[in-house]
């Protein structure tokens, strides 16, 4: 019995690890989803594409060799460039055009990258080679490998960044006014469509190095492989607050935690079914996000 | 030209069936103004318990009796869905809403493809087959009639005023809440019977037809159409249900590519005419949208 | 027992998170009287007039209707109780005819079943006979009536401002809160709207709550006026008093040059 | 130009090529129309598109000596990895251009959806790889050419208990298919009734999946000796991948869905080794039929031809084949030639059809190894 006990103990724990590992990647994503609906109030349903583009050009890197210093930012740099090429072409002449034709569009823009991903790339899907040799570090009975490692560190290095960025940079700084007040952050003389470019680009590389780590954790990547973690990273950005960015690393985990739990406790099957009932239970409860504050519409 | 119209008439059937959910998703979405991407899953409630009933518990009468039955249970199961899912998720506003919706609409799937007794991953099969061109659009022009009756009724003109502006509404008197509900749970009465339909027709159900793709796609028919036209729904689902079906006879570089040139045409028609092709007008067919003397 | 008041609000308190913006707040109106509500911007006005329409509910205090409490009703409960509003920011059903805002507004008062509106029964008709012409008489006489079937997004501003009044009217108030309704008119505008709250108060005899940022309009129509500041009630009384309250000159004008020196 | 103008011309375009279709085809009678429903995009487009590749290398064959005189066409339909696709594509394929028989499709919900309309229409159905027992229940028209799933859950708790002498089995089940849940029971059945135990609980995973880790520790609790894993190749390879980093080193027994080069890609160098699978036919057969197709598939497409491949191809073989034992070349004529398949040499073993028009024919256990599957034997049925 007491044995069973401290054997469920650090099974638990070993959930954990493995919840902390998967959640910061949808933390990464989460980042992005968030930054942009905090700035022009848009369900990017793409975003996950830019998640499957980012592992796609982190396979090709790591083809060719580079060490994964040079990885990192070069898929980050191109994930984030394509998406600024579908904000300025698609999303920025529909800005004005009501919720739904922009919603609509990202789903548009969501279907085009997954069915011409698998066009072009096919639609199976492709291996990832690691750069380096995978080495696990046990603690008692809990595991923790060195891509697992990578994964919590790269994810808590770009948060910290983009915290520093947002908060104590001059381009965060009208970031944040133009998400508050766009009119008014236009009329002080920041030029908010660069700004939401900006945005899109650092969401979307944020998305990049994110499908980075999941090739390199999982060894697996292909044209499908944004659409159901975007989803959970909608989920994980409405979880933590969204717009606001710690909330969406604090979502991203919670909810990598809690799949990992239901998985390990209980059954795989109802793991998605916990994950949108985590999401229905928090916009009935407390909408604006466990780090939210609540806000009422103006009348 | 046999071979012409059993390829025809099925295909027709599902024009039916799908402009049956598309009126439906219109009356949430273009006229009550809530933005659901669950409508798959009001779908498949209506399909699942209706192919339950003709399954375990269809009686021996004749074929037209047990469909009309069996699009009942369709109804009322789907309704019922629709309200336990309204309540709670109506206090919620557009991106959440869709949102919700879509959670509730993966999680009936998840549900389903877990319950043995409705065939689980591997389908519900041997579905008697009741459904023809005839009970289908006989169910359409009565949904017809009833959603453009409705609209120039009072109740209808309350649920225009809550996509309006849902605040202005209320403080007209108008129990907003009430009016969302009763959009949804009409909304999904309809999916509940084009369910039924679909699963007499199809004979066959699987979850991964519930998905929700179908629901964006249901979506996208009101949205070309024009949202919170009528008739616009109804074009809608004309057009993305045949479009499919001529891709295919336009070669196999055309087929391939046509999830990507569907994608293309999407953004484009929000590029162009965001408000679809009808935008909020009717086509006037047989003066049915006349206004009333005013 | 009868009650003497109309609407009478009983220390009500609104407060987000750590802000109170309305800080026990009392106001009674008797019928047919004419308040102004009065205060600088960010004063509270809205939100008061916001909880006494049931969109907010007073984290304190209670709201009553003719004696009943209705702090804790829907807005549309309240509305049918019999009191009616605009909006400071003009909210009208965009995408419907003049006549159909009106018959929305209307309607509560010609209810016509579910199934007997789909199966246009003779009842139904009737029923819509009479709503319609009583929306019809009141686009009369608010000069809409030669627009009763524009798209309402299409009037021009003023016409707009009207027809708000004229869609609060259509529920059959006994009560009218009207929200700045004066807000961007020109002065000839202005002139008429102050002939028009005393038509109505004198055609319909009953009691309204005007919250207005024009001085004039206000001390022009009203009866009695509350100031709010802050939040809280700063003085009470008719416009001769009100003109000449320290407390509310200073409230408009910031305290005097030597106490801002302290 | 706007979607509404482009409508009526593309209707026109339709409609012409709908009437005028079928009697374009019977311009040409030296040509017979074959129809295939294949995923070509969506989830399970890789299944559909090797499964073409093998059946245009046999296509090319057939065409070579003609039947009765004439070619086979084929007209390519693609079910977008869906059901009601699949519906729809054998309607237009029945009834508009009028195939005399079809070919199809991969997954089980698929052509379970495409079945009944098959039969209503009289058209004969052959599907080379959907391996579920109520596939050809829908009537007599539907046959398959690959064995069910019982066969291949019975050959593997056969291998497990008698070869491999392992006492105490773990089964890992996806858990949104039909077909890893019915192997996995009869799995369990058999093992069970050999004397074996299985653990009870069911360890599941949904497809998509891509990290196991937790799942996999779960498992390890119950210390099973060897671990049943009827699932897709894709997945398959990640959890041999990922067990493996994890120190699980029982065997896991896998079935025909594992049959792919991506299993040994997926699962890596350490992760493949000492794991067996049952399948349709291995490419190291040394029968001549059967490296004679590996060396044209490898010549025709640079790669190994997976499992899916060879049932294409055989699939399309015993069309041909039935086509020039039919009596005439009609529908109903094909069907009774179809379904009286005896001993069909077929690179997938010898196929004869049951009285359930079920191809009774042999398994082979294959035992994955870095570079390739290694054939262990083979086990009639």
């Amino acid at each position: 019995m007491s044995q069973n006990f401290i054997y469920l103990c650090y099974d638990i724990l070993q959930y954990l690890v493995n919840g902390l590992a998967q959640g910061s990647i949808y933390a990464l994503v989460a980042l992005g989803y968030t930054m942009v609906y905090g700035i022009i109030k848009l369900i990017n349903f793409a975003h996950g594409e830019f998640y499957m583009i980012g592992a796609f050009i982190g396979l090709y890197l790591v083809s060719l060799k580079l060490p994964l210093y040079l990885v990192f930012p070069l898929a980050m740099i191109s994930s984030g460039l394509i998406a600024v090429i579908v904000e300025r072409l698609v999303y920025k002449p529909i800005r004005y055009a009501g919720k739904i034709p922009a919603l609509i569009t990202a789903l548009g823009a969501s279907l085009f990258f997954q069915f011409g991903g698998q066009l072009v790339i096919g639609a199976d899907s492709k291996s990832f080679e690691l750069p380096y040799q995978d080495k696990t570090y046990i603690l008692g009975e809990v595991s923790v490998t060195s891509t697992q490692l990578i994964i919590m560190g790269v994810t808590f290095f770009l948060m910290l960044f983009l915290w520093w960025l947002v908060k104590h940079t001059k381009i965060g700084k009208a970031m944040r006014a133009t998400s508050f007040n766009r009119d008014a952050a236009e009329l002080m003389g920041i030029n908010t469509d660069m700004i939401i470019s900006f945005t899109f680009f650092l969401g979307a590389s944020l998305a990049g190095a994110a499908g980075v780590l999941v090739g390199m954790y999982t060894n697996t990547v292909n044209p499908l492989m944004g659409m159901i973690p975007g989803l959970k990273a909608f989920i994980a950005a409405v979880l933590g607050g969204i717009g606001i960015i710690p909330g969406a690393v604090l979502g991203g985990l919670v909810l990598g935690v809690a799949e990992n739990l239901v998985v390990g406790l209980w059954v795989s099957t109802y793991r998605d079914a916990v994950a949108f009932a985590i999401l229905i239970l928090i916009l009935l409860f407390k909408p604006s996000g466990l780090l939210g504050r609540p806000t009422g519409e103006k009348v | 030209m046999s071979g012409f119209f059993d390829y025809l008439i099925p295909l027709l059937s599902n024009v039916g069936i799908f402009i049956i959910l598309a009126l439906g998703l219109n009356l949430i979405n273009g006229i009550c103004g809530q933005f659901s991407l669950g409508h798959a899953g009001f779908w498949a409630v209506g399909a699942y318990a209706a192919g339950a009933y003709g399954l375990y518990f269809a009686p021996e009468i004749p074929n037209f009796i047990n469909l009309f039955i069996s699009c009942l249970v369709g109804m009322i199961t789907s309704a019922l869905f629709g309200l336990a899912i309204g309540i709670p998720c109506l206090r919620l506003r557009g991106d959440y809403l869709a949102i919700a919706t879509l959670g509730f609409g993966e999680i009936i799937r998840i549900v389903i493809m877990n319950t043995d007794k409705l065939g689980g991953p591997r389908g519900m099969t041997n579905i008697p087959h009741w459904t023809n061109i005839f009970w289908v659009y006989a169910w359409v022009i009565l949904f017809i009639f009833i959603i453009v009756n409705f609209l120039k009724g009072p109740h209808g003109r309350a649920m225009i005023s809550v996509r309006e502006d849902e605040i202005a509404s209320e403080s007209m008197g108008i129990n907003t809440f009430k009016y969302k509900t009763m959009a949804v749970v009409i909304g999904a009465a309809m999916a509940g019977v084009a369910g039924a339909l679909f699963a007499h027709g199809q004979q066959f159900l699987h979850p991964n037809n519930f998905t929700f793709m179908w629901s964006v796609i249901i979506l996208l028919m009101i949205i070309l159409g024009g949202l919170g036209s009528v008739t616009g729904a109804i074009l809608g689902a004309i057009i993305l249900t045949i479009l499919p079906e001529l891709l295919r006879f336009m070669g196999t570089t055309i087929a391939e590519w046509r999830m990507v040139i569907y994608s293309l045409l999407l953004i484009a028609l929000m590029l162009w005419r965001p408000s679809g092709i009808l935008g909020k007008r009717e086509i006037n067919l047989l003066g049915l949208f006349k206004k009333g003397k005013t | 027992m009868s009650h003497p008041y109309i609407l009478e609000a009983d220390q009500i308190t609104m407060k987000f998170g750590g802000l109170t913006a309305v800080n026990k707040l009392s106001l009674k109106i008797l019928p047919g009287d004419l308040v102004g509500l009065i205060g600088p911007n960010g004063a509270g006005k809205t939100t008061a007039f916001n909880m006494l329409t049931g969109i907010y509910h007073p984290t304190e205090g209670e709201v009553r209707l003719l004696g009943e409490n209705i702090s804790k009703l829907r807005p549309y409960q309240i509305t049918k109780r019999g009191v009616a509003r605009t909006f400071q920011n003009i909210r009208l059903f965009k995408e419907m005819t003049v006549l159909e805002n009106l018959l929305v507004a209307g309607q509560s008062t010609y209810q016509s079943g579910l199934i007997s509106s789909i199966l246009k029964t003779s009842q139904f008709k009737k029923n819509e006979e009479a709503l319609r012409n009583h929306c019809l008489e009141l686009l009369k006489i608010f000069k809409l009536e030669k627009k009763s079937q524009f798209l309402s997004k299409n009037l021009p501003y003023g016409e707009q401002r009207r027809l708000e009044i004229a869609r609060a009217m259509a529920t059959s108030p006994q009560l009218l809160l009207l929200d700045e309704p004066a807000a961007g008119m020109n002065p000839q505008e202005t002139k008429e709207l102050t002939e028009l709250i005393r038509f109505i108060r004198n055609h319909f005899k009953m009691a309204i709550l005007l919250i207005e940022h024009d001085m004039g309009l206000v001390m022009d129509v009203c009866d009695r006026i509350s100031v709010l500041d802050y939040g809280e009630l700063i003085a009470y009384g008719n416009p001769k008093e009100i003109q000449n309250n320290p407390k509310v000159i200073e409230a408009y004008l910031g305290p005097k040059e030597e106490e801002k020196d302290l | 130009m706007s979607l509404i103008k482009m409508l009526p011309k593309n209707l026109f375009i339709a409609l012409t090529l709908t009437i005028c279709g079928p009697s374009f085809s019977q311009v040409n009678d030296k040509e017979i129309l074959v129809g295939t429903v294949f995923p070509m995009t969506g989830g399970i487009a890789t299944y559909g598109q090797e499964s073409m590749n093998g059946i245009n290398l046999a296509l090319k064959k057939i065409n070579h000596e003609g039947v009765k005189g004439h070619i086979i066409k084929l007209i390519n339909e693609d079910n977008k990895s869906e059901a009601i696709e699949t519906a729809n594509a054998v309607r237009k394929l029945a009834h508009i251009d009028k195939v005399i028989a079809i070919l199809g499709s991969v997954a089980s919900s698929h052509t379970l959806a495409g079945a009944p309309i098959a039969q209503e229409a009289k058209v004969p159905l052959l599907t080379p790889a959907s391996t579920n027992e109520e596939v050809t229940k829908k009537g007599d028209y539907i046959a398959r050419t690959c064995f069910t799933d019982g066969f291949q859950g019975e050959v593997m708790a056969k291998f497990a208990k008698e070869n491999l002498k392992k006492m105490k089995a773990a089964i890992i089940v996806e858990a949104s298919s039909d077909y890893s849940k019915g192997l996995a029971k009869v799995f369990r059945e058999s093992f069970t009734k050999m004397g074996g135990t299985v653990i009870a609980e069911e360890y599941s995973y949904q497809s998509g999946d891509t990290d196991f880790r937790t799942l996999l520790r779960k498992l390890s609790r119950s210390k099973p000796e060897v671990i049943f894993l009827p699932g897709y190749y894709e997945e398959a390879g990640l959890i041999l991948n990922q067990a493996r980093s994890m120190d699980i080193t029982a065997p896991f027994l896998g079935t025909d869905g594992w049959d792919s080069p991506k299993l040994q890609e997926k699962a890596g160098e350490k992760g493949i080794v000492g794991n067996y699978m049952s399948s349709h036919f291995s490419a190291e057969d040394t029968d001549t039929l059967v490296s004679n197709f590996v060396k044209e598939y490898e010549a025709a497409y640079k790669q190994k031809p997976g499992a899916m491949a060879a049932l294409g191809y055989d699939g399309i073989m015993v069309i041909a084949d039935s086509l020039k034992r039919a009596k005439t070349l009609t529908r109903s004529d094909l069907q009774k030639a179809i379904v009286t398949t005896k001993n069909y040499k077929g690179i997938t073993g010898n196929i004869t059809l049951d009285k359930f028009r079920n191809a009774k024919k042999s398994a082979v256990v294959l035992e994955t190894t870095p570079h390739g599957n290694e054939f262990k034997f083979k086990v009639s049925p």
